[in-house]
């Protein structure tokens, strides 16, 4: 991963100001949608920040899911009721922002000023604090989705970031070595593809000609029914628009899907899912494919990082439903058209072959956090030195261990912080990732003992491995709200997502074009 | 207190847009502190006119006063007034005893006092020992002696009674009509009585109304409305057996039936209507009055024989009925087939015009 | 004769008992499937992750094989942070909100219905049948248009502020609102319309006021009816979800459904714990089910009490 | 009684006027003034909102928008179809418990239990009752030799999901329209029962005549409140089939969430106005259906 | 057809827990064809029986035949019997005509047939020109007419009718129960009919029964019931005004009264209460008798004057009453204050022994 300072915009200068950090009593709110199973951790996160500034109060509320949370705060705005800080997606933003309801960054990130800490009873008393943000050390990709509104100013950091990884069924090719080597991919003994570089869409081809059994899945053979499930059709479509140059959205709010290359990608699709290549859960009438990866129907599974642990087969599943038994999983990148960006690539559209220029994406996803302008200034400091004290290096790399995000930090990569995984268990975020390497060094042929705890977090640490490879090619989706004459991006997602989900359902269907979906996404989104 | 009524109307209008005149411009005193029978056919505005004067009916026309005090716009509870529903309205949900107590809570009547007055009324009308029962374990006699003490535990200005013992056996309707009547003499109630039986409205009523379509026909004391009845319907609606009429005329004084004379009269000549009652007449054991008839049925209840003639239509003058019945003392013995001749007595004779007007 | 008599009465008899089998019949059939999403809830609630997703489903499981765990892990307490100590899911505090906003705004539905029907179903007044018509239209514009309106006049009146709510404000904001219904004012008015007049004049005879005649007459007999009515409405409380969450800035003050609802999300990936969801669930309905268990004769005899005649 | 008492009704009907001019009537008039806003955000300018003209451009919206007559035709068939087999279902079941003689108290008490359950709970039970292969709908077809449906998968036709949801929606109706009709017969004086047996009606006969016309009133009630109800279905289908509104996303979409998905959205240009003015339609709809029943059931009704 | 009754008996348990016998161990025959009064206070059972004749109520012992067929457990639907209902229980949604109908359509006859004996049995009763009407537009009269041309339209073979009678006036009452005992006789149909009206029961009745608590105290013809009633019960409950009933003796063949004689006996020496018909008495122009009182009141209604003699509780030997009537002529002329001689007049005498039973 190559990580470049954004040193066109960052003016750091020379000269820092020390100055006094207000010491009113100041209650700072913060919405946020963490049931009250998983905030455990951002409360104690909440009362060690209290004890470094023994006179904020962080109040924090789960408003229980997203959509709450957002109308929330958008009637919230409507009455001037709004929290100090809450965490959002980048369209909930996009949304805040022009009611003018949201906070600019900038003042903080690029601030020069320091503050020592003067409260005795502070747990750092006498400390210097400083407000400014090294952006370098974030991924820039995270950097891009939270600095394209109006104007290019930050309204807000990257909080709990994910992406989407494949789970691939490695028993499955290990069967087939010989085949998958003899059509020119590299693959280890044990069945190992590269964990540095995506597979190709010529690549799956030739796997799914190999690996896939149409008539259904079958332990002799060691075949699969499909070759690939898409958990979120939204991400695939977006995701693929990207990887083909074909036009979706644009940061200003522009529908730009009425053309022919996204007619071209959706036929794509429509014969892909034709030929098994490519699977929706709604085939099983599943919001996730996990559950019919695990019962080996479908060989590779790209979905949330965050899902790791729901492609592991085990001993729990009834074993009559495990159609390939308990098998080995492993992780992957995402596939991808081409292995440089602007390069061209060739597929067979409608019994012709189409070249294209494409380039490599990945989705990045999850909650930004950001401060709102009604508060008062001290709120907005001590909200401000919060969210830094959430996104600071340990703790976003504690964050992540905990809940199956992506450190958001370069710096918590290699955070010497010793985390706490279980009661006997504990290691620094780099150690964490080094169990994958490990793992995949020895070719999956470790010595561990069973009852090594690595073993409880070897899907994580492949998962978080990966993601940190393809974060390269990240790509963010633009965010804006709905102008007088198209819909906003979070429609926008959903009505892709529903696009593909419509052809995908159609299959089979006769005289059936894919145009009928895209026209009916044309006219939800568009008017 | 004297209840007054003038011009009062009130028109039904039923479903199918057919006007109903139920009660139609009457003009009534009811003087203060008696006891009123109201008497008439079934659906002549009885009833209606009951609902008037308690205010729940409101008038098309006219005016209602109590005493010297104009009513007519006066809500109901506002009144002072007791009734006796004709199906008797009983609170379905309230056992016999909250049922009296009720009118006795809305008055605020101390409580123990209610209390007393409750079981005092109760034991009037023989329902001491059903007080906790609800309604619908009630025989139907017993549910309107329920109305009725729930109507007088309060002691009205009004009593108003709704054909308050039709379902009661004779003996105890005796015996309530007599407590009613001696309540009314004691507290000096205007009391008005609905009834249809007119031996109770004669025996209970210090006067009589006798309505018909809505209209009054008549009013007065009962002997004197029974003796003297200004038209032919009211003779006709009391008495019973009926009265029996026949078509006559008058010649020179003389009054003849079927050509036979049955009484002289001073009118000039004309047709007229003559009624005679079954107690009229009187056997002339000496069978020389040419009214002679031969007997068909001889039914005896108790004390009197009542002789059935059947004739031909227009036989003997005799209108509206196929039979014509006499009322005699047992003593005389007749038998089916007997061949009797009758007298009429003094004053039984009444003779009325072609349209039924007294003469 | 007779023996046609006689014949027909064994047909008769037969004939009743096959039909009165068949209603029986019919009625286990309808209780049957009413019963089937308590059984699916409770039988979820002891099965595990896996135990969910399966395929084919399970249908039973031995007591043994109960898993308990989605009922203590929902009282496991917070380790650390501003609510150390507190149970994961705050069962008895969300409890305690909902039963107090369900008895407020029944309550408070209660009189406005009952007053209501009253006018509607017993007084003559101008207009009265236009307004009624208008109430009955107003039952037909979906409701979700209200809210954002509704949410900025709760604002004006100083219940909602996302520093200071206090408790009551809050309870104000969610029960108000809530305190009439067309729904039940027109069904509560087609009873009172079948109460026969005579007993209103019989009660004008005794010399009630309007008021008291309503009171002591009309509530008593149309008590099936109001009973329903309390027992439908007073489950409203239990569903809410929208709004409760839009007009308290304390999670606090919030109702049951907003803890079903949030608490058992897996916010990374969408996920529900569908096994934890429903041992909340199964707690939140008991104590639903104990009231009406235990009082289970009062409510039939009220919903079932022979009202009008007597 | 007949006296005109007008002070007197409207002191009645003051708590209920107060809370609904403010709560009701106030909003719906908002929203009819919302409707013709041009590029309404509420929350622009710090909340005080903005608009550009009045316009009724937001009506055209609607008709212009492929999902508005998807919602249309579904809402339609959900309505006609489900209201009166869940009222005919209801009043059956009424009469068939008031005609047992021994465990009516349990029955009316398993048929009271949908209050006390959770929608979740109930949605979840019923997508396992639909399951295409080990679903109890389709094993009691397998009974009659019906072949397996796919009735909420995701490639279930449109007329399976249909029949699913219609069936879903009939049962959480039935326990209140069966609560309301019990305890509505509760109401009717058993007399008139011994006056028809005396009259030698039969079973259907007292149930067509007698039973069906002192019910009118009921009836009438719960078919207006259940045909307002089912034009306004949506938390069935959500319930069902999730917020996509079908097996496919949208295929069983109701008017109501088709407002709904534009009043989510209120922060977005126009959104609002958008959900105003088809929250009318679905009024005017609903206000000409209730018209053309109460005509239609004025004649039968009795009071 | 015959119905027969055997042990019949029904028990309400009130809410109270308290039980009551409405009717209690019933032996009953009422032979095939007749029409039978059944007579009895408010109470005692009447409604009752008729309602287990009609199998509405279970009885909770005893069976029910109908000719040979028990019908102990057969439906009402399936007992063709016609029952007019104290309180009417006509359909309040229907009009009158589909009220009367509405029998007809259940035994599905012809409908042309059916029109044509709705409007023929409305004429019956006066209500043709209310056909359209529902029942809350009809007077309380007028719903009873209805009631009970629903019961006959059918033509039942078996009637039944629960004080068909009492809201109706007078005239209106004859005709009608004149209509019903001419319809009973042509049809044959066994009627069982609930008056609280003795007269009534009297004279349109074959037989009348008349009841108490439950219990049958006495059946027979009118006139036999009358004239030799079985005990104290049945000689108070018939008769208006009412039996005189006197505490007496029997000495040497001789009946006293507070030891006037008031006739002879056969009977053995004893205590014995007396009762005598207010027109049991003559007047002793002789002034003879023994038996004289002072006249309090004079009442004459129509052909009779009613003598009131008001005593001191226990004067001359007076149970139960402060008064006692008699009845005599109008001739005698009699005025208040006047002593009157009194004889018995001969077979008016009735013997009851203490607990009172017959002699
Ligand atoms: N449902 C009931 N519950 C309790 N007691 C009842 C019930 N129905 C009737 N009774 C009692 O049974 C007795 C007989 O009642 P029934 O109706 O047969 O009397 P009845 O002879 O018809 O009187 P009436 O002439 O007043 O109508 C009465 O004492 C009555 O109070
Ligand atoms: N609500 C009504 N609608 C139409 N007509 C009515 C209504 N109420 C009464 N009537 C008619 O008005 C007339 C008078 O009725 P009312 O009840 O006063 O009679 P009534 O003298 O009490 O008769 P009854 O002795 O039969 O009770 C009757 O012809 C009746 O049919
Ligand atoms: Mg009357
Ligand atoms: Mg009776």
């Amino acid at each position: 991963v190559q990580v470049q300072s954004e040193t066109t915009t960052t003016s750091i200068t020379t000269t820092t100001q020390l100055a006094e950090l207000p010491n009113e009593e100041v209650e700072v709110t913060f919405w946020h949608i963490y049931g009250e199973g998983k905030s455990a951790l951002l409360d104690q996160m909440i009362v060690e920040f209290e004890a470094m500034y023994p006179n904020v109060t962080i109040t924090s509320t789960s408003q229980s899911d997203y959509d709450t949370l957002r109308t929330n705060i958008n009637t919230g705005i409507g009455v001037g009721q709004v929290p100090t800080m809450a965490i959002g997606y980048p369209d909930h933003f996009a949304g805040y922002i022009t009611t003018g309801a949201v906070e600019s960054l900038d003042q903080y990130i690029y601030s020069t000023t320091q503050y020592e800490v003067t409260d005795s009873t502070s747990s750092i008393f006498g400390e210097i604090v400083e407000t400014g943000l090294e952006l370098s050390d974030f991924i820039q990709s995270y950097l891009d989705e939270n600095d394209q509104y109006q104007g290019g100013y930050f309204y807000s950091v990257p909080y709990s970031k994910s992406t989407e990884t494949m789970a691939v069924n490695r028993s499955v090719l290990a069967a087939h070595i010989t085949e998958i080597r003899a059509a020119g991919i590299t693959i280890s003994d044990n069945g190992f593809l590269s964990h540095e570089t995506p597979l190709t869409y010529d690549q799956l081809v030739i796997l799914k000609n190999i690996i896939v059994d149409p008539a259904g899945t079958n332990a002799t053979t060691m075949k699969c029914e499909y070759l690939l499930n898409y958990d979120s059709s939204g991400n695939l479509y977006i995701n693929m628009s990207r990887q083909w140059h074909a036009g979706y959205t644009n940061s200003d709010g522009d529908i730009l899907i009425d053309n022919a290359t996204t007619r071209n990608m959706l036929q794509f699709l429509y014969e892909n899912f034709t030929s098994n290549t490519i699977v929706l859960p709604v085939a099983w009438s599943q919001s996730y494919g996990s559950t019919n990866f695990i019962y080996g129907d479908v060989c590779m599974s790209v979905g949330s990082t965050a899902g790791v642990n729901y492609n592991i087969p085990n001993s729990t599943y009834t074993p009559s439903s495990l159609k390939l038994g308990i098998f080995n999983v492993d992780f992957l990148q995402v596939p991808q058209y081409v292995t440089t960006d602007d390069s061209q690539f060739t597929v067979e559209i409608d019994g012709t072959d189409v070249t294209m220029t494409g380039s490599r994406s990945a989705v990045q996803q999850g909650p930004n956090i950001g401060i709102f302008h009604s508060a008062t200034a001290a709120q907005k400091l001590y909200a401000w030195l919060f969210i830094k004290y959430l996104i600071s290096t340990d703790n976003t790399a504690k964050w992540a261990m905990n809940t199956g995000y992506l450190p958001v930090r370069l710096s918590a990569y290699s955070s010497e912080e010793q985390l706490q995984l279980s009661s006997t268990f504990s290691l620094t975020y780099s150690e964490f990732l080094g169990i994958a390497q490990d793992f995949w060094a020895a070719d999956g042929e470790v010595t561990w003992e069973l009852t090594d705890q690595r073993w409880n977090y070897l899907y994580s640490s492949m998962v978080a491995n990966i993601a940190f490879n393809q974060a390269d090619y990240y790509q963010y989706d633009p965010a804006f709200a709905a102008g007088s004459h198209s819909a906003g991006s979070a429609t926008a997602r959903v009505e892709a997502g529903y696009c593909l989900q419509n052809i995908y359902t159609n299959v089979g269907v006769t005289n059936y074009s894919p145009d009928t979906a895209l026209n009916f996404m044309i006219n939800q989104l568009t008017w | 207190m004297e209840i007054k009524m003038q011009g009062l109307t009130k028109i039904f209008t039923s479903k199918n847009k057919k006007e109903v005149r139920a009660v139609d411009n009457v003009d009534l005193v009811i003087p203060s502190g008696k006891l009123i029978g109201l008497l008439g056919p079934s659906g002549c505005g009885k009833s209606t006119t009951l609902y008037l004067i308690a205010g729940l009916l409101r008038q098309n026309d006219g005016k209602i006063f109590f005493g010297e005090d104009e009513v007519t716009e006066t809500p109901p509870e506002k009144r002072g007034i007791g009734l006796v529903f004709q199906n008797y309205a009983l609170y379905p949900h309230m056992t016999v005893r909250e049922n009296i107590l009720f009118p006795l809570q809305n008055l605020k009547i101390e409580k123990q006092e209610a209390i007393q007055r409750t079981v005092e009324i109760a034991e009037l009308v023989g329902l001491q020992e059903m007080l906790d029962r609800k309604p619908k374990e009630l025989s139907g006699g017993q549910q309107q002696r329920v109305a009725i003490a729930r109507a007088l535990v309060k002691k009205p200005r009004v009593l108003l009674l709704d054909e308050p013992l039709s379902n009661l056996d004779a003996r105890l309707r005796l015996q309530t009509r007599e407590e009613i009547k001696r309540i009314q003499r004691e507290t000096k109630i205007t009391t008005v009585f609905v009834t249809h039986d007119q031996e109770e409205a004669m025996s209970i009523s210090d006067e009589i109304v006798v309505m018909k379509d809505g209209v009054i026909q008549q009013m007065g004391e009962p002997q004197q409305v029974y003796d003297a009845p200004l038209n032919l319907f009211v003779a006709r609606f009391l008495g019973n057996p009926q009265i029996n009429v026949f078509d006559g005329e008058i010649k020179n004084k003389e009054v003849l039936i079927g050509g036979m004379k049955v009484g002289n009269t001073i009118l000039p000549d004309q047709q007229v209507t003559v009624g005679i009652r079954p107690e009229g007449f009187a056997v002339d054991t000496e069978k020389k009055s040419p009214f002679k008839f031969e007997i068909d049925m001889v039914e005896t209840i108790g004390r009197d024989t009542t002789l059935i003639i059947e004739v031909e239509s227009g036989e003997g003058g005799i209108l509206d009925k196929k039979t014509f019945k006499a009322i005699v003392d047992v003593e005389h013995r007749i038998n089916p087939g007997d061949m009797v001749h009758f007298k009429v007595k003094p004053g039984k004779l009444h003779l009325f015009d072609l349209s039924g007007s007294i003469l | 004769m007779s023996e046609i008599f006689v014949q027909n009465e064994k047909a008769y008899k037969r004939k009743r008992i096959a039909g009165n089998i068949t209603i029986y019949i019919f009625l286990a059939l309808v209780a049957i499937s009413i019963l089937i999403p308590f059984y699916w809830m409770i039988l979820t609630s002891f099965k595990n992750e896996t135990q969910i997703t399966q395929i084919p489903p399970i249908l039973a499981l031995s007591p043994s094989d109960w898993k308990l765990s989605n009922y203590t892990d929902l009282f496991l307490t917070v380790p650390s942070g501003p609510r150390a100590g507190e149970p994961l899911f705050p069962f008895f505090r969300y409890m305690a909100n909902t039963v107090l906003i369900s008895l407020l705004t029944t309550v408070g539905t209660t009189i406005t219905t009952i007053l209501s029907a009253f006018a509607f179903s017993r007084l003559n007044f101008k207009g009265r049948d236009t307004l009624f018509a208008v109430l009955l239209a107003t039952m037909m514009v979906p409701g979700e248009i209200f809210i954002l309106t509704n949410f900025l006049t709760i604002n004006k009146f100083g219940w909602y502020n996302i520093f200071t709510q206090t408790y009551g404000q809050a309870i104000l904001a969610m029960t108000i609102p809530f305190m009439v219904s067309v729904f039940y004012i027109f069904y509560l008015r087609q009873t009172f319309k079948q109460i026969p007049n005579e007993l209103y004049f019989a009660a004008k005879v005794d010399g009630t006021s309007d008021f008291k005649y309503l009171l002591k007459i009309m509530v008593p007999i149309a008590m099936p009816t109001i009973v329903t009515i309390i027992i439908l409405n007073s489950m409203g409380a239990w569903s809410a979800y929208i709004w409760p969450a839009l007009v308290t800035a304390n999670d606090k003050y919030r109702l049951v459904s907003n803890g079903l609802r949030g608490a058992f999300t897996d916010t990374s990936t969408g996920r529900t714990d569908y096994g934890q969801q429903m041992a909340a669930s199964v707690l939140v309905t008991l104590p639903l089910l104990i009231v009406f268990f235990t009082f289970r004769k009062q409510i039939m005899r009220g919903v079932s009490r022979s009202g009008i005649k007597g | 009684m007949e006296k005109k008492n007008n002070l007197r009704a409207w002191i009645y009907l003051a708590p209920l006027l107060i809370l609904m001019t403010v709560f009701t009537f106030y909003p719906i008039v908002n929203a009819f003034i919302i409707s013709i806003y041009k590029d309404y955000q509420p929350l622009a300018n710090n909340g005080a909102g903005i608009i550009t003209g009045y316009t009724l451009q937001n009506f055209l919206f609607i008709f212009k928008n492929q999902l508005f007559w998807i919602s249309v035709k579904n809402t339609f068939v959900i309505a006609f179809v489900s209201v009166p087999i869940s009222i005919f279902l209801s009043l059956f079941i009424s009469v068939a418990l008031k005609n047992i003689p021994k465990l009516k108290g349990f029955f009316q008490t398993i048929y009271f239990l949908p209050y006390v359950t959770n929608a979740i709970a109930v949605g979840m039970a019923f997508a396992f009752m639909f399951h295409q292969n080990y679903g109890l709908f389709n094993a009691i077809l397998g009974w009659f030799g019906i072949d397996a449906i796919n009735w909420i998968g995701g490639t279930a036709s449109w007329t399976a999901q249909m029949g699913a949801l219609l069936i879903y929606t009939i049962w959480s109706g039935l326990a209140f329209k069966i609560l309301v009709f019990t305890s509505g017969m509760q109401n009717i004086d058993k007399q008139y029962y011994d006056a028809a047996k005396i009259d030698s009606a039969s079973k259907w006969t007292v149930f067509k005549r007698i039973t069906v016309p002192l019910l009118s009133p009921l009836i009438l009630y719960i078919s207006i409140t259940s045909m307002i109800g089912a034009l306004k279905a949506y938390n069935s289908v959500v319930g069902l089939f999730g917020i996509q509104m079908g097996a496919q996303p949208y295929s069983m979409m109701t008017i109501v969430a088709f407002v709904y998905r534009y009043v989510s959205g209120y922060t977005d240009v126009g959104y609002i106005s958008y959900a105003s003015a088809a929250a009318i339609i679905l009024f005017i709809i609903t206000v000409v259906f209730s018209l053309i029943q109460g005509v239609v059931s004025r004649k039968r009704v009795h009071y």
